[in-house]
């Protein structure tokens, strides 16, 4: 790297007056483009009201998932924003903010399956990960009986449903319910596996914008946007 | 044994052969000479049928080839039928047209072989046979790419010979030849004439037509202009069109 | 950006990527054989004088070769399997889908090469009383192999990393080991360098065994 | 299953996917200047007598032909910024990628294609006093142009589909344009089946081209 | 003009040209006779450095060709140097060896249009006079492919003839060609000789070798057996081996 005087990263987005955000659209309702070809969903809107609170705009890079963490460090961008996960993993590559959501996750099944009603009916049955996601490892570790088959997409994991292939999904709750509702063919059971918490992805020598972002955060979930927002999109 | 019956072909619009007629004995050797371009590697071509043709007829032993009648409609002959006449017809071509990826033996059994003939013994036994008859029993290994071209051409031969033709067809067998290697060849052929072989020969070898010729025909822009015995042919031509073809090619 | 292998020996991380490559390794060859022999059917029957054959064929290079494997392989085990119920397993889908796409471009290699034996070839074959399809078979064919391999060496190359396609119908291959691994610990430079380099063994060897094979079948040459 | 392709005329969907196609027609063309011309380079570069040249050249024929496209992407887009601060934008990166990888394939064919001219063409032009390079140019390679033209239709064909990897590096191009519509409505097979399509007559537009040039150039033809 | 002095030329450890040497003097025009495989081509090839040489030294007009001496030690001379060299040598080779995608015109003009030494208006002209000498005014327009290969050998002369060479090597320029246009090639070679020019040629035509040649060199198994005038090699050679071969091509 090069010596202390080049300007931080807080520093040059102050300056621009715009962050630029590095998303996977292709996962509503978190991240998505709209009918409109708009960007969209929880983490966009939130992620606009916090650069708000910062005097910033927003600039997004769509991208596929497995680029998002390279392109931070590569600095192609300067904040992920794409439901990633808090991990112990991910923590030794890079930065995360404070939490900013709730997820965890469920199990989806086809509409007219009454077999399945937890994880203890999975036992020995295919079920269908996206690939370098919290399921993978959840499922490996905690019920080493289910057999996940692991796709390499969001989407293809219910198309694994739907051909039969699979007789149920494991994935995070918001998105598959987003999945049933527009479908209509499928169901999410209400059993939450795992309690996982989503942050913003930031490059490990970012502290500055990491406290800028936090202290944000903390201001919108103070004054009720935060609120609104989470009613608008999940509802609750 | 071949009768050619007011013949035409074209190539697209271009008249190449005109109202040919023609019959040759069985045991005769037909030398064909003329101006390039006129016709005669065509007409040779036409009697084994690699050359489709648009009227008349050609008769290999009494048998069509390449059209039939039926039901009163002219049409192509099925592929079998027209293999089995080609059988009788043997074709030397000008470049050989060795299969370079055999062997001098293999590329005369092939044929044999393929067509369920006789077994590998006696393939090999006829190969052995007819490499000898062209002097070429020491070479039976060799791939034709290690072979002169005069060699080349007698190993053509005697691939030809190997399906026992009732008539050989020689398109300029040794014009691309060597000059010294050209009487190795002419040799072979004169050898064949002798036992006997029915043979037709598209050659600019003025000395082969007079020495082995019994007919020597004269074409000139796709017409058969003279047809006579080389004597006449050469000394007292009645044609001035081959008068003045001979002056050129003798000078 | 320093670069540590050392995460290769961990967490049973180059197993992983090895049974990968044994993945790639057979889906590769099984689809390169169907590969072939698509291959040899459509370049031969593009050249028929039959309208209907090389129109059949015509049709089968022009979807194949013009559309993403991408695409073939998410219809032939997706599609298939929810409108017709016809339920592939992802092995034999990515074997038959890789097979059908590479056989359309090995068919163009097929008919350049057949196009450029020298004519007087089929017409000395067919004057010694042999048929069409058995002067093909026997004299044409085996002098068209050896002009068809350079190119072929490009088209199997390019079979090989094509098969990284098959892991969107969850075939466990070498690039998606590679990205599980990725996934979880974030180690991109080093992972792929090292799937590059096995997929860089697997196609020089595939390149030398060509080449080899080019000299064997040197046509006319001295051959023991 | 029931397609219902009025999907496209909905949400601007149409617009994203033609906006994607244009960005795909507009990496591929300038890929394929810069893969000519590394073709060309290396082509004639790994005939060369000269020990260095010849050997620069099958390094870089070995390495962009035998490693996945994928990791030559990465590598440049994210490696090379986090490396060597080397800051390409991903157009760039994407254009000089793909040209990259795809040069190593017309390599071979400019290689195969040049060896294929008669060795009297060059023998003629050096006894007229003319040096390698000048016959080269002047005598050799508008003869092998035309030879080269069948095979690189096969790849600039496959040139076009390869540039569904670009959405790696943040390209937005057709495929990936196609994934975001399909991830909003789930019509897989509908938006899939349009992306075939156009990825079909963009191929076949260039394979016509190719076909027709191939006519023009035919050598010796007459021309008017 | 040319001066050859012991000449050993290998492919690998075949030995094909042994100890030759040969001296033409301007003006001069020199055939060269033998058995196929007797090295003639690759001396010829030798005189303009197509073929490199393993010891002996080729001079042209003075002026070593190929091989240079620079501080004691034998080198290749630099490429510029050597193409220098080569436009003072026309070849003329067995297969034409036009370029194909190039009109007659382009074909005469390229070399000198591509070494700068005239403009394009005056390559023209000069093109349009060796036409006119060739007797091809006509065909100025056409593509090699348009033409029989008497006019493209004429071609080729002209073609050679564009860089003002001070000699002309032919390999056998007639021996591709139909005997009835093999006139037309060897009657622009007379002329030409006639003119002045020295001229090497590799052939099998005895006619032209008695009425033009002024010496005749006879090469047997890489080594020059005979020299002399065309009346003592054709009535009394001195060697056996010399009778044999004209007795051969000669029948
Ligand atoms: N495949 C072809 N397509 C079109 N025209 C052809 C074809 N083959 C031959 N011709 C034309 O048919 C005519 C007769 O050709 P043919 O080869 O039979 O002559 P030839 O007498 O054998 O000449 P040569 O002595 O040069 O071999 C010529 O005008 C030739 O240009
Ligand atoms: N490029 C080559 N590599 C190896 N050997 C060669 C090569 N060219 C020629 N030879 C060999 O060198 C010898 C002389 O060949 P050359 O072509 O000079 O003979 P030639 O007298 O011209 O014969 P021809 O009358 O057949 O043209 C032959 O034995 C030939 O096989
Ligand atoms: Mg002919
Ligand atoms: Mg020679």
């Amino acid at each position: 790297g090069c010596g202390g005087a080049e300007e931080t990263t807080l520093g040059k987005i102050k300056k621009n007056k715009s962050i630029v955000v590095g998303t996977d659209a292709t996962f509503p309702p978190f991240e998505y483009k709209n009918d409109k070809k708009e960007y969209d969903g929880f983490d966009v809107e939130l992620i606009q009201a916090i650069a708000n609170e910062m005097g910033v705009k927003v600039q997004f890079v769509d991208t596929e998932f497995k680029g998002l963490i390279p392109g931070l460090q590569a600095k192609k961008f300067d904040l992920i924003v794409s439901a990633m996960y808090k991990t112990a993993e991910r923590e030794k590559a890079i930065r995360f903010s404070d939490t900013y959501y709730p997820g965890g996750l469920a199990i989806m099944v086809k509409k007219d399956d009454s077999k399945i009603k937890g994880i203890e009916d999975l036992d020995r049955k295919e079920v269908a990960v996206q690939i370098g996601t919290k399921s993978v490892s959840f499922l490996k570790e905690k019920y080493p009986k289910v057999k996940p088959k692991e796709v390499e997409k969001n989407t293809d994991m219910f198309l694994e449903l739907e051909s039969g292939r699979v007789e149920a999904v494991v994935t995070g709750k918001p998105a598959a319910k987003v999945y049933a509702k527009e479908k209509g063919t499928v169901k999410v059971l209400d059993q939450l596996l795992t309690h996982e918490e989503y942050g913003y992805g930031i490059r490990k020598n970012d502290p500055e914008l990491a406290k800028e972002v936090n202290t944000a955060l903390k201001k919108l979930k103070e004054n009720g946007k935060y609120d609104q927002i989470v009613k608008k999109w999940f509802g609750e | 044994m071949i009768q050619i019956t007011e013949l035409n072909k074209y190539f697209g619009a271009h008249h190449v052969l005109k109202e040919i007629n023609l019959t040759i004995d069985s045991g005769e050797v037909v030398v064909i000479i003329g101006p390039s371009g006129s016709g005669k590697s065509t007409l040779l071509r036409c009697m084994n049928y690699l050359e489709p043709i648009q009227s008349g007829q050609i008769m290999i032993e009494n048998q069509p080839i390449g059209m039939i009648e039926q039901q009163g409609k002219i049409k192509e002959m099925p592929q079998k039928q027209l293999n089995l006449i080609r059988e009788k017809v043997g074709m030397v071509f000008q470049n050989f047209n060795l299969f370079p990826h055999l062997t001098v033996e293999e590329n005369i059994t092939l044929s044999p072989l393929t067509l369920g003939k006789v077994n590998k013994q006696e393939a090999n036994k006829v190969a052995n046979e007819l490499l000898l008859k062209v002097g070429l029993t020491d070479r039976a290994k060799a791939y034709p790419e290690q072979l002169s071209g005069g060699q080349k051409q007698r190993v053509a031969i005697a691939r030809a010979l190997a399906m026992r033709p009732h008539v050989m067809l020689f398109d300029e067998p040794t014009s691309a030849l060597d000059p010294e290697l050209v009487g190795e060849v002419l040799q072979v052929m004169k050898d064949l004439a002798k036992e006997g072989m029915t043979m037709v020969v598209v050659t600019h070898e003025m000395g082969f037509a007079r020495e082995v010729a019994d007919r020597v025909v004269v074409m000139d822009q796709g017409k058969i202009i003279e047809i006579d015995s080389p004597d006449i042919i050469f000394q007292h031509p009645s044609q001035k069109r081959t008068k003045e073809f001979l002056n050129k090619v003798l000078k | 950006m320093e670069l540590d292998f050392s995460i290769l020996l961990q967490d049973g991380n180059l197993p992983l990527l090895l049974k990968g490559l044994w993945v790639t390794i057979r889906m590769t060859f099984f689809a390169l054989c169907i590969s072939c022999m698509i291959g040899l059917l459509v370049g031969i029957g593009g050249m028929s004088k039959n309208k209907l054959i090389s129109g059949i064929c015509a049709t089968y290079l022009a979807w194949f070769r013009g559309t993403p494997l991408l695409v073939q392989l998410v219809l032939l085990y997706y599609g298939l399997a929810i409108s017709l119920q016809i339920d592939l397993t992802a092995s034999v889908a990515g074997v038959l889908g890789l097979g059908m796409y590479s056989g359309a471009y090995v068919s163009e290699i097929v008919r350049g090469s057949i196009q450029s034996i020298d004519q007087g070839q089929m017409e000395a074959g067919r004057s010694l009383g042999m048929s069409h399809w058995q002067t093909m078979g026997k004299v044409i064919l085996p002098q068209a192999v050896r002009r068809m391999l350079p190119p072929l060496a490009n088209e199997f190359i390019a079979l090989t990393k094509n098969s990284s396609l098959l892991s969107v119908i969850t075939v466990p291959e070498l690039m998606r080991a590679g990205n599980s691994i990725v996934a979880d610990n974030f180690k991109y430079f080093e992972i792929y360098l090292t799937i590059a380099l096995f997929y860089f063994v697997v196609n020089f060897v595939i390149s030398t065994l060509i080449r080899i094979l080019e000299r064997k079948l040197h046509v006319g040459g001295v051959r023991t």
